[in-house]
């Protein structure tokens, strides 16, 4: 049964940058799935296109469900996405912490989508919800923190209350967009194994954004590499060996591209003396929180 | 019905500046008097008065000539007595002033004769003496428009455009008595400074008036609380209304407004007068409607007059 | 690796749209300075004239300080009311007219609305609530409320376009609703600001004078206005000085509250 | 690893100086409903009144349009200049008087001086700027500097206290001096705040009458005003219109130009 | 020529939270030092300490000093500390790029202490410094995103922009708080070597966090490690051995205390019903900029 059925996206966040060219991917219930590929070559933005807060192109024939329903359909966010978010659990590689919020709401916050509404707005957490929060925290080794703000957490500190959020979460299908970044190996081995256990004794689907593929190799059986925006390997991750690691990290894409785009780009333009600095905030493109 | 309230509407006219503590002890004395609670409002503006007047929120109000008017036309209130002033004056006077340093100008003929090298402080609109009086008797009559013969006019109210004269920022502006004689005592280094080159006709104390709508049953006891104060011997009572700067109260009637009804009618015209986008033959008519308002007001001010006499 | 001295620098095209915008704001200025008669000398010629006006400010009087305070007292309640309600309806009007909160068929409607209840001069209103509940403090808290709602609706909105998207989405991506998203992923980022614009305004509303004047509720501002309009400077003067210790004191406050949420 | 459960819950000691301030502030209220005599009844009751008079301001009446444009360009003008000013000075007041960017020596002094520009009553300033430089737009635009200087500086300090502190302390880490860390760890952070306080601010210039009127240099303001004190409702309609479009359009502006720097 | 000198430096929090208890460390000219420790052990502290962005304890007998010059003292900043910060330069761990700028200006800001002050308020960057931000952007191989804002980049790629700056300041000594966290092996390789370059070739000192040992022992030749606040490890880097890991990251201080603090918390306590969320926004350490 495929619990993330992804076909055909495309994403351009502006006519030159394609960040996913063309996507095809499908993963099936309680599979561990490794996402690997060079910096920029797309991972994030795909983690996000499945929980569905970046929409693929309009007009493109693209389609991705999650257990079975819709999350978005030729870049239109499906209705009852909400229903579908509640069974996604995203650790984000930045983390996205409310800083100013204590680490223990911050917990909580995974929990939200379980809990009547008139109690979350009033902030009204039961004891069983602060003992899973606190469990989640346990499990990520930073109970003692709880009642910090998440900005006085050091990075790999923060990096494990994110994780708790998702744990949290209880959800059904966890995305985890480089969860072990800024940890050291105790903690990145403490932090794959929860995951692996997770996904062996219940059964969750996990997607895990990895950059060390020797972590990979250890935790997960199937690996996914994006390459500049396509899928370049989708096989069990014992296939991977050194020639295909060389060819998929070997040539940067920005490196290649210096040659192309770049340096159209710079023969373009006439040799200045100075700029402004003003000018050279570039216009945004809006960050619509809409849905 | 049985009123437990009496709702009192104050403003600050031209010709005082109104400040609570010296209306305490006269509305404690009315309601003690009248048996009901008198619950005063001071407001820096007549129009809200007025409004409230309308739908009935304010019962008694003491007003200017010109908000009174606004009040009778609009708002259902009725002249019932007029201040007096302290000094005995039987109302107040609109002036022009031009700095004393300015030994050109002299008479509202030398301003005339100068007004293109002049910048001149006009009143606020609504005001009676500030702008009303001088607008009639000073200019229309002389047939020139203040807003187009001098180099610059602005708006502004008695006090700015008083020290604006003091300090030589504006060469001539309207004033009246009322707030001339308080400078002089507050500020007699700036009343030093100005002297007056016109005084206007007598411009009629301000009215207090009361909603039509009253019931009776209170009018007649507002009205004897009104016209017995102060006049019963009670030293107390004079130096309440002294504190005020008045004089025992006179009774009046909607005809005090009569004056100032012409001087209105009076502005309307010059202002008909002066439309270059009106065609001609509407500007006749509505010219032709206020000048028969006017030869009415002519009238009942004559028999007003011969009914004196007689 | 370095033929890269001899490539031309990146430079941005010429931006056509930033260089008329400044050119048209600058005829404008320019206009502007014979049209509002702008005459710096004077100001420094005349300054002689400052001082000496400025000096019949001096020695404040405070003799009527027991009645400026009651009087103050009044403003601070019908400010105090009529910022609390604001306040109340600010937030879901300014959630409401953020673009990164709300559709466009609701923020462009919500907006124009608060434009209006911005632009809608405060006196209308003050007569509006007068003729409705008559003289008195509760139409100026109204009129107050409906003006200040407009202004802080706008400023809150503006806030929230300004905040980090991301911790936003990683709520929402948790599948909370549109309100727990608003109350735990953004709330938290502009509370701050909130509270400073509050503050903010409730000064602001001790401040004016105008309105509560008009529907005869009394207060400092009105005091203020007329020892002025009599000339009485001294007393002027000392009305002033209570407003000052006043707005220093909330805005010390701001400092507390927002220190408490940075 | 299980006995977590029998654990009680972590839950803050009760906040003592919260309870407190919540409870003063609703006994304000409290106070304050009786004192500002509220009484939301009547205004249900009698909001028949309401509509009636509202009633009095319809059809708008635009004959004079022309006459109202003319003098919306003279306040315009007005508005322009004392707001640009405003700005000038705010920036750097307004960094001197926020807690993260300057010590305490200077920030406290710098923010009373505001507290005092905003509560001196814009009349004050307007008088002291009329025996100066005589009656005339240019007294009401430097009456309207002093006054929104106090604001904007305000306003753009608790923005800055606000921000994001890492960028800063990364330019900071360069080793660039204050200025530089200001202008390029600080304001690009702050910037679309800025904007919208200054459009804000602008558009409140705009709406104010008594200063302008009190200088004697008309603007729409005082034709609002006197339309209104001359019960010419429908003329007064017609004014608010023209205003209401204005603060639409600067509204308009301001999302445009934040957009362009969020 | 001992270049980075710290003697007896302390860092509390607040009351409870001691990041440094006791930091004594020198690092000689040219040295490339590997700087490890479990997450939460005090490397971004004492990293933020030696170029004076935190302040050591007051009345503690601290001093840190640079190329000689002192940058704090007594938990108070040196006068001159400016002059000795353009000569640090810093990658941070959570990258600090001024998000609304572009990419180009985010390298250009690290050349800020070398330009006269009336330029860079204006925003006038020569054609040189053009280039030499194009330069640092080409050694991480971005230098086709120069025009893009530093928000829409993916998190490797900000990591990069975040260590071009630093080159951009070409500074005496090089602090890289885990440089390579978000990248992937091969990035991590290109920006592993490019430090090392610099430190061999041009004599900069470079102190770099890292959680990844095996990188550590790949490039750098001496491994400082901390554990709760404390030097655990100060040697060559082959001294370091499975042991001596194992006892570094294997007892996680978060997981010992949660046996002694965080108990002792939770038991003085009363049980608790619910919690507002109001109350649990902690009261805030101002964050100053001054200085
Ligand atoms: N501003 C702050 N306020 C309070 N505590 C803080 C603050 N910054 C850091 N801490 C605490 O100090 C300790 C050390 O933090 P630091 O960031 O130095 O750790 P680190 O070694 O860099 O960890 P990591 O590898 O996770 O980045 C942590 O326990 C952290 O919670
Ligand atoms: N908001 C945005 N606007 C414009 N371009 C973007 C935006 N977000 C990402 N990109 C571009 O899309 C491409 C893919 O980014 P993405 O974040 O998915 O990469 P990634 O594979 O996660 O890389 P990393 O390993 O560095 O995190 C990059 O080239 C990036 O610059
Ligand atoms: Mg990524
Ligand atoms: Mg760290």
């Amino acid at each position: 049964m495929s619990i993330i059925e992804i076909t055909g996206v495309k994403k351009h966040f502006t006519k030159e940058v394609c960040a996913l060219k063309h996507v095809d991917l499908s993963i099936k219930q309680g599979e561990m799935v490794a996402l690997i590929g060079p910096s920029g070559s797309g991972k994030s933005t795909l983690m996000r296109h499945i929980s569905g807060l970046t929409l693929a192109d309009k007009h493109s024939d693209s389609c991705i469900k999650v257990l079975g329903n819709t999350i978005q359909q030729r870049g239109k966010l499906d209705k009852h996405v909400r229903t579908s978010r509640s069974q996604i659990g995203n650790v984000f590689q930045q983390f996205n912490l409310v800083s100013r919020l204590s680490v223990l709401t911050n917990v909580m916050i995974g929990g939200l989508s379980r809990i009547p509404t008139y109690r979350s707005l009033l902030g009204w957490f039961t004891a069983e919800e602060k003992h899973m929060a606190l469990e989640a925290l346990e499990r990520v080794g930073l109970k003692n923190v709880a009642l910090k703000r998440a900005s006085e957490l050091s990075g790999g500190q923060q990096q494990r209350v994110a994780i708790a959020r998702a744990l949290m979460q209880k959800a059904k299908v966890i995305l985890a967009d480089e969860p072990i970044a800024s940890l050291d190996p105790e903690s990145s081995r403490l932090i794959m194994q929860t995951l692996k256990d997770i996904n062996e004794k219940d059964g969750i689907t996990v997607v895990v954004t990895l950059h060390q593929v020797d972590y990979a190799q250890k935790y997960c059986e199937r690996a996914v590499a994006l390459q500049d925006g396509e899928v370049f390997f989708d096989n069990l991750i014992h296939h991977l060996n050194e020639e295909n690691l060389a060819s998929l990290y070997g040539s940067q894409p920005e490196e290649l591209s210096i040659n192309d785009s770049s340096q159209t780009i710079l023969n373009k333009m006439p040799l200045p003396k100075n700029g402004r600095i003003t000018t050279e905030i570039n216009h945004a493109t809006h960050h619509s929180l809409i849905n | 019905e049985d009123m437990k309230t009496l709702n009192f509407g104050i403003i600050s006219t031209e010709s005082s500046q109104n400040l609570k503590t010296v209306w305490v002890p006269f509305l404690d004395d009315m309601s003690k008097k009248l048996g009901m609670e008198v619950k005063p409002f001071f407001a820096s503006d007549y129009a809200g008065i007025i409004q409230a007047m309308r739908f009935d929120k304010v019962d008694i109000a003491w007003l200017g000539n010109k908000s009174a008017l606004e009040a009778v036309d609009r708002s259902g209130a009725q002249i019932f007595a007029q201040t007096v002033d302290v000094t005995g004056n039987p109302g107040y006077w609109s002036l022009l002033l031009v700095n004393k340093n300015n030994t050109k100008i002299n008479s509202v003929a030398d301003m005339l004769e100068h007004s293109k090298e002049l910048t001149f402080g006009n009143g606020d609109p609504n005001s009676t003496s500030g702008f009303l009086v001088p607008s009639y008797y000073v200019f229309a009559k002389n047939n020139v428009d203040a807003k187009k013969i001098f180099k610059r006019t602005t708006n502004a109210g008695h006090e700015t455009n008083f020290l604006a004269v003091a300090s030589g920022q504006v060469d001539v502006a309207t004033n009246n008595t009322e707030n001339v004689a308080r400078i002089k005592l507050t500020h007699p280094d700036k009343y030093d400074k100005v002297k007056i080159i016109w005084k206007s006709p007598l411009i009629p104390a301000d009215p207090i008036v009361w909603r039509k709508n009253l019931p009776e049953s209170v009018k007649g006891k507002v009205y004897d609380f009104m016209m017995s104060y102060g006049k019963t011997n009670d030293s107390a009572e004079i130096e309440i209304l002294e504190a005020l700067q008045w004089a025992p109260f006179k009774a009046s009637n909607d005809d005090q407004l009569l004056p100032i009804r012409q001087l209105v009618l009076f502005k309307e015209r010059l202002k008909l007068n002066n439309d270059p986008k009106m065609a001609a033959n509407e500007k006749a008519q509505k010219v032709q409607a206020i000048d028969d308002q006017l030869a009415e007001l002519n009238r009942a001010m004559d028999a007003i007059a011969a009914a004196k006499t007689n | 690796m370095s033929d890269i001295t001899a490539n031309p620098l990146i430079k941005k095209p010429f931006n056509w749209v930033s260089a008329i915008s400044w050119a048209v704001l600058f005829m404008l200025l320019g206009w502007g300075w014979n049209a509002a008669e702008m005459n710096p000398l004077i100001l420094i010629k005349d300054s002689g004239n400052m001082l000496e006006f400025a000096g019949d400010f001096f020695p404040p009087d405070f003799r009527d300080l027991s009645y400026y305070l009651d009087e103050m007292i009044i403003t601070l309640h019908i400010a105090l009311w009529g910022t609390v309600l604001a306040i109340i309806f600010a937030i879901p009007f300014g959630l409401m007219s953020a673009e990164n909160m709300a559709p466009a068929w609701l923020y462009q409607p919500v907006r124009r609305l608060m434009d209006a209840s911005r632009a809608i001069n405060e006196m209308v209103f003050a007569m509006l609530f007068v003729v409705a509940v008559g003289l008195g403090p509760f139409a100026g808290v109204m009129a107050l409320f409906i003006h200040t709602t407009g202004v802080l609706a706008k400023l809150f909105s503006e806030a929230v376009e300004a905040i980090d998207p991301r911790p936003a989405e990683a709520v929402r991506a948790t599948g909370a609703n549109k309100l727990e998203e608003i109350l735990y992923g953004v709330i938290p980022q502009v509370l701050p600001l909130w509270i400073s614009y509050s503050l903010y305004r409730f000064e602001s509303n001790v401040r004016s004078a105008t309105v509560v004047g008009m529907v005869g509720a009394g207060g400092i501002g009105v005091i203020l206005w007329e020892s002025m309009r009599g000339f009485n400077f001294q007393q002027t003067c000392a009305v002033m000085i209570v407003i000052i210790i006043c707005v220093v004191i909330i805005d010390l406050i701001s400092q507390r509250l927002r220190k408490a949420f940075i």
